[in-house]
């Protein structure tokens, strides 16, 4: 195992700044959010969840990918390279981490997006564990480990000085080695130190789910049968209707098709869509499949944690991060649910 | 796709002069949904017009930019033609590239660029255009005349003779007006009375003419063709069928008060005839001055009526009209001159106004046509006579010339030494206008043949000194300080408009200018029209004017009027505000910010989720709408739209200027 | 085909939404009178100054215009009445508000023009495109793409 | 506070029980400290669900939107809170709920925690709950703990500068009037002002950029009831749903120009938004200018008293000469 002693790190972000587009927590008016770093940005590594997931670097919420001009009765169209190049996520908690993963099973699966796969193998994600995880954190309800990502590029865990360092696939040891120069070997004692934390994280984030029953165990199966459950009654009754929730989330993937026209020229662009908002469904003949809000939160639940799951060999597509939890403005949560369905399993 | 024909017009040099018509031709084929651009020298002619109606036919146009002079010359023309080839009017739109393009600028590549965006943002209206329909409204074949004055008497009398029924509505007791307080008029000296009363008899006898005398407007409702009016018939306390005119009653009557008619210079009592000619010839009870109506005691005149025609116990009875058209004439009135201090009116009674002066030397006046000095009823030597008391005085007054002031100063100059010759006047002026038919022959007449003495110049000040009048001015011709001793001081002061003005206007949204006379639709031309379709103007209430005016603006008020009322239904503007349901909240505001009251509220019944709800939309009378748009802006979701001036037509053209 | 937009030789674009009555009027009397004034504005006609929608006047500086004005008849001369009562207000608080925004106020202007007053109806469409070549192009609210 | 919430428990129950009111609007508690939501109680014996504790933040006057249209002619009860009830008159006014089938209980309100405030301090550690005690708040953790703070430092910004702690439309009052004592609420407005238009230009350019369209900030807002947004139709397409800088502009703009003359400056956009944008400033602006060019007005107070914006003077005052 490598480390980089924090002091290094500018010169760290510097160097991976010059070799493509290092997007990393920056502070700005007190929010953070993966950013493309600049010299003299303001780093912040302690904020547990950026406020959006950095999903954006690899599926950006506005994309154009197409160009088109007409003339006369000539259209003329032109593809947009989607990838920018090399991109660096540094930073990224184990919960975003498999965030990515539930993106990939929908865009890398046949048929593949191609603009998603660019971006997706040009990138290099640092992951970082979570030493302190927030009483909203509930990644260990998906056999998540608030300390380790194991599918990232390099493992990063900050144990006070220095930043523990382990390259976990080609593409990080082609990193680490790039970097060799500012990074040092870990001492025995700092990996010690990384395995602790590591432990206590992920024993404080059980702990949390077995005290407040957040087992998303028979989930699926228990909403399949749910589907017009009393809950969603109750539950959509307070929902504002806003897309905070979906587009907050590291797992939402839903997106929109437009055009931006000018005249005779114009772009195709796909940008980020919320099943919360009455549009998403709407048809062009006015009839809408989900006409209030109850159809609309339970979608959501029941996509991620039950047609998602049916779809992906069991895997939920919720990752724990709590984002949603602690952003919504009207506390629908989550983790309510899972308890909910849970209970309702169980009594029956 | 579309398929848009682009006209574009020579208007022979006037465009292709600056602008090169090939060049925009040539760009506007161009222009996607362009299926056809040509160009001739005068788009407007009859060949022009021909070319569009043929060419909209062989290419099958469905839109048509016609790129020429301003839409507010041939709009109308164009939508014509394009209509006589069977395609709706309003699908036609036009590009200024004359007014607002080759007039205005010089160099020619600029001035094409310009026409060529302009063609293009036409376009760009165009292809957001729909088809837009009239209405057909009914029109209620009726008219209303408010005010019976000369100028309702004579609109009211037009619309009879020409065979529709007239309701002429008068606040005070008779009719007659203005015209009715007068001695003689200027130039020529008739008399007053003598030309008026045969058309108040007239008026009251026309079998189309109804006339509702101590009667006011209270409400307003509906639109050009179909107005619906509710008029207050004050209680007159005396039966009109029964009244014999006799006059018992107001002889007994013990109750004085001033008399209106003749500006308060003597007294009438509370039940009263304001003058012996007024028709009806019957009597009011003035309910504020009535021993009976204040005390509960009297009833003299209801004891003293052999025809038992006086009636306490009668009430006020609203009474719902309907019109199709609506002539307003509800006069003027006479600036109060309490901010005039210097010239101690009210403080002398011998400083009087000029329309008090043709009280008092007319015969049916107090004095009997004697002109007397209220003061001591003795025969005046030197009268002054002060002309724009308040009139071209924007700090104290009006800013406005009250136009007839000359004239009738001069009159009354004439009128003074008819009575007696040995009598001097003196006019104090600012300047003196006589623009009209043998105005400025009266005027000599009084200067050269009754020398009166005309001092260019202001009065400072009138006091009273011992029993006369001093008055003290500058004559700025000569510079220097005049005085005079006066025996009567008679003050010119402005014209101005009823004080209850603003509130008719507000019952018929009628605009006002500053000082409240109405404004008319066009100062040009459309002098009787106003903003409000269906409702003319006549007489002073639009801006000072004399007897001959009144009468001409009565006149053409009457035909407008009967250019409704001659017709079984009118068509509709189609280019108003349209209410897109689904959108609409039913806040309402648009309600608020509608200067018709084009709009109201309706409950409509919907099936949301497989359930009927009911919900409040607004809805547009669209015969009442004039297509502001005021209501579209202040909808925040844009249920409210302006056919013809659309969110989306706007939001293309915009898009398409700005290329 | 648009004004030359490049800022070494920058002739700003102005929308123009002049009410029917009174602005548009004056506008064909600067014409008929054949004044002079440059060809940056080009006008929409609107019927009335209440007409004109904060979304029009955004939009406009979205797709490039470097000014946007709004003409109407003279407050109490309004064709209906009340029109440029509601757009004073409407039109007041929207100008604070772009300056609040950081939108130069002389970017966005609100002329009473009469119809009689076509020499006014030039000199505003002078006056504009100078005081807004001096601040150069719009590139605030602007669409990029 | 305990005594409150009794009593709100209370009320809800009797006037279910009596048949009053078909459904009690107030709020409950979740798992989490901070967790106080709006509950919908139709039985009597939910009642005990309601509570009342200084994080009864969400507003919940924009629930009869909704509810009444759903619930043809019956009755709703209400626990509004001094924001909340400036809210039910806007849409009073706005023809969006209807008096006579709403019973509002009115709360006076001595201003609500700010979650953020505590977790800024670290003071969100263990925390179960909180509670306020006149000029503090009571922090207990879980292991039976307390902290007490000063209640002003962990306040929401928007409940610091508040004029209307006590509402001003309710048919039952609960509990004793709260003293009026607001922080100037111009403050940042008249910083902003201060910037030259560049700079006012580059720092609202920036803080629009974090916008993620999420309508948090519309769907809240007590004055954005709208059956159809504007920027959701798809014809006319006023608004792209691309997240470009303009884009974003326009919509931030428009959507406080909408609320121009009703807003009723309760803060809740400013609060829900997930990216911090302070779009409460917007509407401030807003406000301070139609206070300045056409009469102090507070949207909410008197749904009877015209909007400034739907009316006029003939001799108001434009603002079209000022630079």
């Amino acid at each position: 195992m490598k480390k980089v002693q924090k002091e290094k790190l500018e010169d760290l972000f510097e160097r991976l700044a010059g070799d493509g587009v290092l997007y990393l927590p920056l502070e700005e008016d007190g929010v953070v959010n993966f950013a493309p770093w600049k010299k003299g940005a303001r780093v912040n590594l302690e904020a547990l969840n950026t406020v959006l997931p950095p999903k954006r670097a690899i599926f950006p919420q506005t994309e154009t990918y197409m160009r088109f001009e007409t003339d006369g009765k000539k259209l003329q169209i032109e593809q947009v390279e989607p990838v920018e190049g090399n991109y660096f996520l540094f930073g990224v908690r184990p919960c975003d981490m498999a965030g990515i993963k539930v993106l990939d099973k929908v865009f890398l699966d046949e048929p593949e997006d191609d603009i998603y796969s660019r971006r997706r193998q040009a990138g290099t994600i640092l992951s970082l564990g979570c030493n302190d995880p927030h009483v909203s954190c509930f990644c260990s309800a998906f056999d998540l480990e608030p300390g380790f990502a194991p599918d990232a590029d390099v493992a990063l865990w900050d144990v006070g000085e220095v930043l523990l360092w382990k390259p976990l696939s080609e593409k990080g040891e082609k990193l680490t080695s790039s970097v060799e120069d500012l990074l040092e070997d870990a001492s025995a004692e700092e990996e010690r130190a990384a395995e602790e934390q590591r432990n206590s994280a992920a024993a404080t984030v059980a702990a949390a789910a077995r005290e407040h029953g957040w087992n998303v165990e028979g989930v699926e199966e228990a909403l399949q049968d749910m589907f017009e459950a009393e809950l969603w009654d109750k539950l959509y009754r307070r929902c504002l209707g806003c897309g905070i929730c979906t587009y907050i989330c590291p797992t939402c993937h839903c997106f929109d098709v437009e055009d931006f026209g000018k005249w005779q020229e114009g772009e195709r662009f796909r940008c980020w869509d919320s099943c919360m908002f009455e549009e998403f469904t709407l048809h062009a003949s006015g009839e809408n499949p989900r006409p209030t809000q109850k159809e609309r939160v339970r979608q959501r639940f029941m996509h991620k944690l039950c047609y998602y799951p049916s779809n992906f060999e069991g895997l939920y597509a919720c990752v724990g991060c709590g984002r949603c939890v602690r952003q919504c403005p009207v506390s629908i949560d989550i983790t309510q649910v899972i308890k909910e369905v849970g209970g309702v399993k169980s009594g029956s | 796709m579309r398929r848009i024909g682009v006209f574009i017009c020579w208007c022979g040099a006037n465009i292709a002069g600056t602008v090169d018509i090939e060049k925009v031709v040539e760009e506007s084929k161009k222009i996607p949904g362009v299926a056809y651009a040509g160009e001739y020298r005068y788009m407007c002619s009859e060949i022009g017009q021909d070319m569009i109606r043929d060419t909209i036919i062989e290419q099958n146009l469905d839109r048509v930019v016609v790129a020429a002079c301003s839409p507010r010359m041939h709009e109308p023309t164009f939508r014509r033609a394009a209509e006589s080839a069977g395609l709706n009017p309003y699908l036609v739109q036009m590009a200024n590239i004359r007014e607002h393009c080759s007039w205005v600028h010089k160099d020619e590549e600029e001035a094409t660029r310009k026409a060529v965006a302009l063609v293009r943002t036409a376009v760009a209206k165009a292809s957001r255009s729909v088809e837009l329909f009239s209405q057909e409204i009914p029109v209620e074949r009726r008219a209303l005349v408010l005010g019976g004055g000369i100028a309702g008497i004579q609109a009211a009398l037009d619309i009879a003779d020409a065979g529709y029924e007239v309701d002429l509505v008068e606040k005070s007791p008779t009719i007659g007006g203005r015209m009715a307080q007068l001695d003689k008029t200027f130039p020529t000296l008739d008399c007053s009375a003598c030309i008026l009363t045969p058309k108040m008899v007239d008026a009251s006898s026309h079998p189309n003419i109804n006339l509702f005398t101590w009667s006011e407007v209270e409400q307003v409702e509906g639109y050009v063709g179909n107005f619906t009016v509710t008029i207050r018939k004050k209680a007159r306390f005396v039966d009109e069928e029964k009244c014999t005119g006799c006059g018992d009653c107001f002889e007994k009557c013990p109750s004085k008060v001033d008399s209106e008619f003749d500006e308060g210079l003597v007294q009438r009592k509370a039940i009263y005839v304001p003058f012996p000619q007024a028709v009806p010839n019957v009597p009011v009870i003035d309910k504020e001055n009535c021993r009976w109506f204040v005390k509960e005691k009297c009833r003299v005149c209801e004891k003293v009526c052999e025809a038992e025609a006086v009636d306490l116990e009668q009430e006020d009875e609203l009474l719902e009209k309907r019109y199709g058209a609506v002539v307003v004439a509800t006069g003027f009135d006479v600036l109060g001159l309490e901010e005039f201090g210097e010239f101690n009116y009210g403080k002398h009674p011998d400083i009087i106004t000029s329309l008090e002066f043709e009280r008092l030397v007319n015969a049916s006046g107090p004095t009997g046509g004697k002109l007397l000095r209220p003061s001591n009823q003795e025969p005046p030597r030197n009268v002054v006579f002060v002309q724009c008391v308040g009139s071209r005085d924007k700090s104290r007054g009006k800013p406005y010339c009250s136009k007839i002031c000359c004239m009738y100063t001069a009159k009354h100059t004439v009128l003074l030494k008819e009575k007696y010759p040995q009598s001097q006047a003196y006019v104090f002026y600012i300047d003196v206008r006589t623009g009209g038919k043998d105005f400025e022959e009266f005027h000599r007449r009084a200067v050269e043949e009754n020398d009166a003495i005309y001092l260019r110049g202001q009065v400072g000040k009138v006091f009273p000194e011992g029993d006369k009048l001093l008055v003290e001015g500058v004559d700025s011709l000569s510079g220097k300080t005049v005085q005079i001793e006066a025996d009567m001081v008679v003050l010119a002061a402005a014209m101005v408009p009823r004080t209850d003005a603003p509130e008719i206007a507000r019952l018929l949204t009628l605009g006002t200018d500053a000082h409240s006379f109405f404004t008319e639709a066009h100062p040009k031309l459309r002098p009787v029209e106003t903003h409000s379709a269906g409702v003319f103007l006549a007489g002073a209430c639009q801006g000072p004017k004399d007897i001959p005016e009144a009468v001409a603006q009565a006149s053409g008020s009457a035909s407008k009027a009967l250019g409704i009322l001659s017709k079984e239904t009118l068509l509709s503007d189609p280019c108003v505000s349209k209410v897109d349901e689904s959108l609409c909240t039913g806040c309402l505001m648009c309600i608020d910010v509608c200067p018709y009251h084009a709009i109201t509220e309706k409950t409509i019944e919907e099936k949301v989720h497989g359930e009927v709800v009911k919900r409040v939309v607004a809805e547009v009378n669209e015969a009442v709408c004039q297509g502001c748009g005021a209501c579209s802006v202040a909808c925040r979701p844009g249920a409210m739209n302006v056919k013809g001036f659309s969110n989306e037509q706007i939001l293309a053209e915009v898009d398409a200027v700005c290329l | 085909m648009s004004v030359a937009r490049e800022e070494h030789n920058f002739e700003p674009l102005i929308v123009a939404f002049c009410c029917n009555w009174c602005s548009y009027a004056g506008g064909d009397l600067a014409g008929t009178s054949r004044m002079s004034y440059p060809p940056n504005a080009r006008v929409i006609r609107v019927p009335c100054s209440s007409r004109v929608s904060p979304n029009f006047i955004l939009r406009a500086f979205q797709r490039g215009a470097d000014g946007v004005l709004v003409a109407g008849c003279h407050p109490g001369d309004c064709h209906y009445i009340t029109g440029n009562y509601h757009a004073r207000r409407r039109l007041s608080i929207l100008r604070r508000f772009l300056g609040f925004m950081g939108v130069e106020p002389e970017r966005f202007e609100v002329h009473w023009i009469s119809a009689s007053e076509g020499g006014k109806f030039a000199e505003v469409m002078t006056e504009m495109p100078e005081k807004i070549r001096a601040l150069g192009p719009n590139r605030k609210l602007r669409d990029a793409r | 506070m305990k005594n409150l919430q009794d009593t709100i428990r209370e009320i809800a129950a009797q006037s279910l029980a009596r048949g009053e009111v078909e459904l009690v609007i107030g709020w409950e508690k979740g798992d989490l400290w901070w967790q106080s939501y709006p509950a919908f109680i139709e039985e009597e014996k939910e009642a005990d669900r309601l509570i009342w504790d200084p994080l009864c933040v969400p507003n919940l006057s924009r629930y009869l939107l909704q509810e009444l249209s759903e619930m043809d002619e019956k009755k709703i009860a209400l626990f509004v809170k001094g924001c909340d009830a400036l809210a039910f008159n806007q849409l009073l006014q706005d023809n969006r709920t209807v008096r006579e089938r709403v019973v509002l209980y009115g709360i006076p309100c001595d201003g609500l925690v700010d979650p953020s405030k505590l977790e800024r301090e670290g003071l969100d550690r263990d925390l179960q709950e909180v509670e306020r005690d006149g000029e503090e708040l009571v922090l207990k953790a879980a292991a039976g703990e307390e902290k007490r703070v000063p209640a002003k430092d962990y306040l929401y910004d928007k409940c610091l500068t508040c004029r209307y702690p006590n509402p001003v439309a309710y048919d039952q009052m609960l509990g004793e009037t709260v003293p009026v004592e607001p922080e100037e609420r111009f403050t940042g407005v008249r910083k902003l002002e201060e910037l030259d238009y560049e700079d006012r230009f580059s720092y609202w350019a920036e803080q629009f950029s974090r916008c993620i369209r999420c309508f948090a900030c519309r769907n809240v807002c007590p004055a954005c009831s709208c059956i159809k947004c504007v920027f959701d139709l798809q014809e006319p397409r006023w608004l792209g749903k691309a997240t470009e800088p303009s884009e974003n502009a326009f919509y931030h703009i428009i959507r406080a120009y909408h609320v121009a003359g009703r807003c009723v400056d309760c803060g809740e956009c400013s609060r829900v938004c997930p990216v911090d944008i302070p779009l409460q400033e917007l509407n401030r602006k807003i406000i301070l200018d139609i206070n300045e060019l056409y009469g102090e007005y507070d949207a909410g107070v008197d749904p009877e008293q015209e909007a400034p914006l739907i009316t006029y003077k003939t001799d108001d005052p434009a603002a079209f000469t000022e630079s």
